[in-house]
């Protein structure tokens, strides 16, 4: 019989393209033949902002970007703006960014399983892992005052030393934790239909995962061991002793499972920073007005999406003459096209779930 | 055994169905607010305020207006002070910049207006309106 | 008013749905409204069914016509073309003399056949439950005829699942 | 002491009533139908009204929520809110919709479940009418939902719904047959299609024990027919949104909601005759009651199944359905049979 294929528009108004996504789908019966994704619906222009801002005032943008996962961004435009120019960090404010950046990947991946899990239709998981993102929110609230968008990592340091009590509240979650992931562990990874819903689904194998310069989590599940912690390793996270989850099939199974493993490791880290946090300043000496001599500079950061890169370029004013970011998100993204052909639609949702696309980052 | 993982998470939701519950009944319970919560709106101490006009200049957003007059004796005082709360990134920039620490967040954060007219306060009048109920009844007022 | 009035009041007003809705189900332009039409002239005969005591008969009738009638519907949405189904039954006004030869034809067969035989329960309204009686039919004095529809129906479907399968790979 | 029940009391001093007013016991047999299906109509109301705040309520306790609470103690009145707000809202028919098929789709969906009704048996001498094909009957005009669903995601002229819809057939034709096997092993072992004699048989064990194998497969049989968690493909709304539903406002949207729920009470209400013993129970409490309360656990169940799995995708809810319960459901009716057999074989 001959068939006819149609076009479908998932998007941008859908309750489960992470935001304002377009898919345009062609779709032969439920088969997807095509997944055109169109970005663009969130763009803000931040990069081009960014040349018209003060240094110190570019710094709230970063938050914006992947705004599930704030202080490893601001984190990572921090480190770039320092190393341009030669800024020491004190000890302490250099633990507690680990620290706030780890907790902040956990936030970032409980977001991650539970919207997956969600849109495969495991509301409750969704609830829990929302739930649980809570106490971490609190911490940060109580570190900065506020529950998203930080600005709390600064150049030179932190803005502020931990508040009274912190410590405690940070190492009472950690003690609950464990439960936490255990609860995930009972009610979404031993759970057969999530397994049979994600297992062996849209494979990616090694060399098209480093082809289409995938990173983070999407490209380990692939089996590359690749992380910018261990590869490159930035401010401290060499005095670390955690572990790269790795997958092996490269299905979406493989890309959940890292995730998860990424969560504990994170933890880990948070409990050895916590321990050898010293006392101390948690700022450095910065001049009031932050003039980066001129030059150009890339650093790059893992982020919970990926490899987070930013290339600035300094005139030696107190404005940066341009500011490029490498969004991992975004450039994961492109691989929705090809993971999605042969399978089926309800296939495309945990697809793109598992690619973890932040639509504040893909747009930028 | 096939099974086995669809029964446990059956004995995860009913062991939650009879827990605490995590949410709170929000209208009458209010959020225990952080000491270092930044929301609200900005709140000024216009008597404090040398009118240098840092805030504005820190503001990465432009959400804070402020018009300065010289006065008698040639200083510089503050005529008027307007903070939209529409454009404001809550960046705390201002508040960490003000030589005379004079502003603060009011931490009043339920003012959703029907206007966007509503989110653009002007400062000073809301500082003498608290000023002047004080005087009243000492009452604390609530906007 | 007597019991066969109703009867017959009841039985005439069924009659009419069927009729006219199968007259629409052939003479409709759309194939979804058509499909529609077939099903409640199905659903309906089963009325027909309830009022002669026939209440299996009757939902048997209900679960295969009204269960197949939404598979039918399901066909017609996969060939209709796109721009909707407003043409999507295209009627051929030529055929018309043919159709209505074709059917009074097999009418004249059904009702001769109808006047010619004899019926055992004539006029007789059962009132034991119509289910036992079937059972008792199928499983004891027709079973092999029974059993030999089962065969055919598998073997059918065995066909209709390997005739799918070849589509698919061509 | 069937007397003392207080709805039989009321059924009969109705029907005295009505023998003073009608003549003949032919117009009284009537006219208590319509009082029964009046009943039903109600009970379909009412029960829908309460069970869409079970469900949120449940949903919400079992999601670490309290669920609504704003409107009455522990937020009673939320659904009458909700259906006075529906209500009053805008009748909105979307411009392209196929007029006539989009407008009755929620008409035709609301009547299997008001006709299954009829069939209950909500206590001894309480079925509203007994036929004597009554579990058949259920089956029967179950099936014709799928028309409903498949006329909504046509008539709405949107590609959503159109999935929704085919979705809808390939699921209810093909869990029909499960769903008609598992109940056969209980027909079989009582021998009769009547509801009230299936519950009558159960006065000494209850069929669960007896056919384990078969109740679960209904269960699962059964949330697919009524399109409930982890089969809701119908609906889908991470994929498809809400599949035939996506272009319904209103009260016509309510309308596929009390539609749901009615089928939910229904289903849940032949799980607990078939399986669970019907109206027995101790009897300091009324039949009915017990009736009502073992059907309530199996919407419980069907709750609780919604709020914790993941929902299954098309091909594996098919394979699902002829590769595994399709076999196994044949293979319980055959050790069925030679259980029957080798039971009477032994003189039983």
């Amino acid at each position: 019989m001959r068939t006819q294929t149609y076009e479908l528009n998932m998007g941008p108004q859908h309750p489960s393209t992470h935001g304002v996504l377009r898919v345009i789908l062609e779709l032969d019966g439920e088969t997807v033949i095509r997944a055109k994704p169109v970005v663009g619906y969130l763009h803000r222009g931040i990069e081009k902002i960014c040349e018209s801002k003060s240094y110190p005032q570019v710094l709230p943008y970063a938050d914006r970007l992947d705004y599930l996962h704030s202080m490893g961004n601001a984190l990572g435009l921090c480190q770039t703006v320092e190393k341009l120019m030669g800024v020491e960090v004190p000890e302490r404010a250099e633990y507690i960014r680990v620290i706030m950046a780890e907790l902040s990947r956990i936030a970032s991946h409980q977001i991650f399983l539970g919207s997956l899990v969600g849109e495969c239709g495991a509301l409750t998981g969704f609830v829990f892992a929302i739930r649980d993102r809570e106490r971490i929110l609190d911490l940060f609230d109580m570190a900065c005052g506020a529950r998203m968008t930080f600005h709390y990592i600064r150049y030179g340091g932190v803005v502020q030393d931990l508040p009274e009590g912190w410590v405690e509240a940070c190492r009472k979650f950690l003690d609950d934790f464990d439960g936490m992931m255990e609860t995930y562990r009972n009610l979404l990874v031993g759970n057969e239909i999530l397994q049979a819903r994600l297992k062996g689904i849209a494979v990616l194998s090694a060399e098209r995962a480093l082809a289409m310069s995938a990173s983070g989590g999407v490209l380990r599940a692939s089996g590359v061991n690749y992380d910018v912690r261990k590869a490159e390793p930035y401010g401290i996270y060499n005095r670390f002793d955690f572990d790269v989850p790795l997958g092996t099939v490269g299905d979406s199974w493989d890309r959940m499972m890292v995730r998860l493993g990424e969560m504990e490791q994170a933890a880990r880290i948070v409990r050895q920073a916590l321990d050898q946090m010293p006392e101390g300043p948690v700022m450095a000496k910065v001049p009031k007005l932050i003039k980066p001599p001129p030059g150009e500079i890339y650093h790059h950061v893992e982020n919970s999406k990926g490899d987070l890169g930013y290339y600035l370029v300094s005139d030696g004013s107190p404005k940066p003459y341009r500011l490029h970011v490498r969004r991992p998100a975004f450039v994961n993204l492109q691989l929705l096209d090809e993971l999605c052909r042969g399978y089926l639609l309800a296939d495309v949702v945990p697809i793109l779930g598992t690619l973890d696309p932040v639509l504040g980052e893909v747009d930028c | 055994m096939y099974g086995k993982g669809l029964l446990t998470g059956l004995g995860i939701t009913l062991r939650e169905f009879f827990r605490k519950k995590a949410t709170e009944r929000y209208p009458e319970v209010r959020p225990k607010l952080t000491e270092r919560f930044r929301g609200g709106k900005l709140a000024l101490e216009p008597e404090k305020c040398i009118a240098c006009g840092l805030c504005s200049l820190n503001c990465p957003n432009g959400s804070i207006r402020l018009v300065t007059v010289k006065d008698e004796a040639g200083k510089r005082k503050l005529s008027e002070y307007e903070y939209d709360a529409g454009a404001c990134m809550y960046c705390n920039l201002c508040i960490e910049n003000c030589p005379q620490k004079c502003i603060r967040w009011d931490k009043k954060f339920d003012f959703a207006g029907y206007d966007r007219k509503h989110l653009i306060i002007d400062c000073i009048a809301v500082a003498n309106a608290k000023k002047a109920a004080e005087r009243e009844g000492g009452a604390e007022t609530h906007e | 008013m007597s019991n066969e009035a109703v009867y017959g009041i009841m039985f005439y007003l069924v009659s009419a749905v069927v009729l006219l809705s199968a007259v629409a189900a052939v003479t409709l332009r759309n194939l979804i409204h058509a499909a529609l039409f077939l099903a409640i002239s199905f659903v309906s005969v089963a009325g027909i069914y309830v009022l002669l005591h026939a209440d299996f008969l009757a939902a048997v009738q209900v679960l295969i016509y009204g269960g197949a009638i939404p598979v039918l519907i399901a066909f017609g949405v996969m060939l209709t073309r796109t721009p909707g189904a407003a043409g999507s039954n295209p009627v051929n006004t030529k055929t018309y003399i043919w159709g209505l030869g074709i059917t009074g034809a097999l009418f004249a067969v059904i009702m001769l056949s109808l006047l010619k035989s004899k019926f055992a329960m004539q006029g007789l309204i059962s009132k034991e439950p119509s289910i036992e009686g079937l059972a008792r039919l199928m499983l004891g004095d027709f079973l092999i005829p029974f059993e030999f529809a089962a065969i055919l129906l598998l073997a059918a479907m065995i066909g209709a699942i390997i005739l799918a399968r070849g589509g698919e790979a061509k | 002491m069937p007397n003392d029940d207080i709805l039989l009391r009321i059924g009969a001093s109705l029907r005295e009533l009505f023998a003073g007013v009608l003549p003949g016991p032919d117009a009284v047999d009537v006219a208590m139908y319509f009082v029964a299906l009046i009943a039903c109509v109600a009970l379909i109301f009412t029960n829908a009204v309460i069970l869409i705040l079970a469900e949120r309520k449940v949903a919400g306790f079992m999601q670490s929520r309290l669920g609504p609470h704003r409107l009455g103690p522990y937020g009673m009145f939320q659904t009458v809110a909700d259906v006075i707000k529906l209500l009053t809202k805008e009748d909105y028919r979307p411009q392209g919709v196929d007029k006539w098929v989009w407008a009755m789709a929620p008409v035709v969906l609301f009547v299997p479940p008001v006709m299954v009704y009829a069939v209950l048996p909500f206590g001894k001498n309480l079925v509203p009418v007994d036929l004597n094909i009554g579990i058949f009957y259920f089956v029967a005009v179950s099936s014709v939902a799928t028309i409903a669903f498949l006329m909504a995601g046509w008539g709405s002229n949107n590609k959503y719904s159109v999935i929704g819809g085919m979705r809808a057939v390939a699921q209810m034709v093909s869990y029909e047959i499960p769903l008609v096997f598992s109940i056969l092993g209980v027909v079989m072992l009582t021998g009769s299609l009547q509801t009230s004699v299936i519950v009558e048989k159960q006065s000494g064990i209850w069929f669960i024990l007896l056919q384990p194998v078969a109740f679960v497969i209904y269960l699962i049989a059964a949330a697919a027919e009524t399109n409930r968690m982890p089969f809701d493909l119908v609906e889908g709304e991470s994929e498809i949104i809400a599949g035939p539903f996506t272009e319904y406002s209103g009260m016509r949207w309510a309308m596929f909601f009390l539609a749901e729920y009615a089928s939910l009470f229904a289903v849940s209400a032949i799980a607990s005759t078939l399986f669970l013993g019907g109206w027995h129970g101790p009897s300091f409490l009324p039949g009915w009651v017990w009736f009502l309360g073992k059907t309530y656990v199996m919407i419980f169940v069907f709750m609780w199944v919604r709020w914790t799995f993941p929902r299954l995708r098309v091909d594996q809810l098919m394979a699902l359905c002829w590769k595994y319960l399709i076999p196994v459901s044949l293979a319980n009716i055959l050790i069925t049979g030679i259980g029957i057999f080798a039971y009477r074989a032994m003189g039983g």
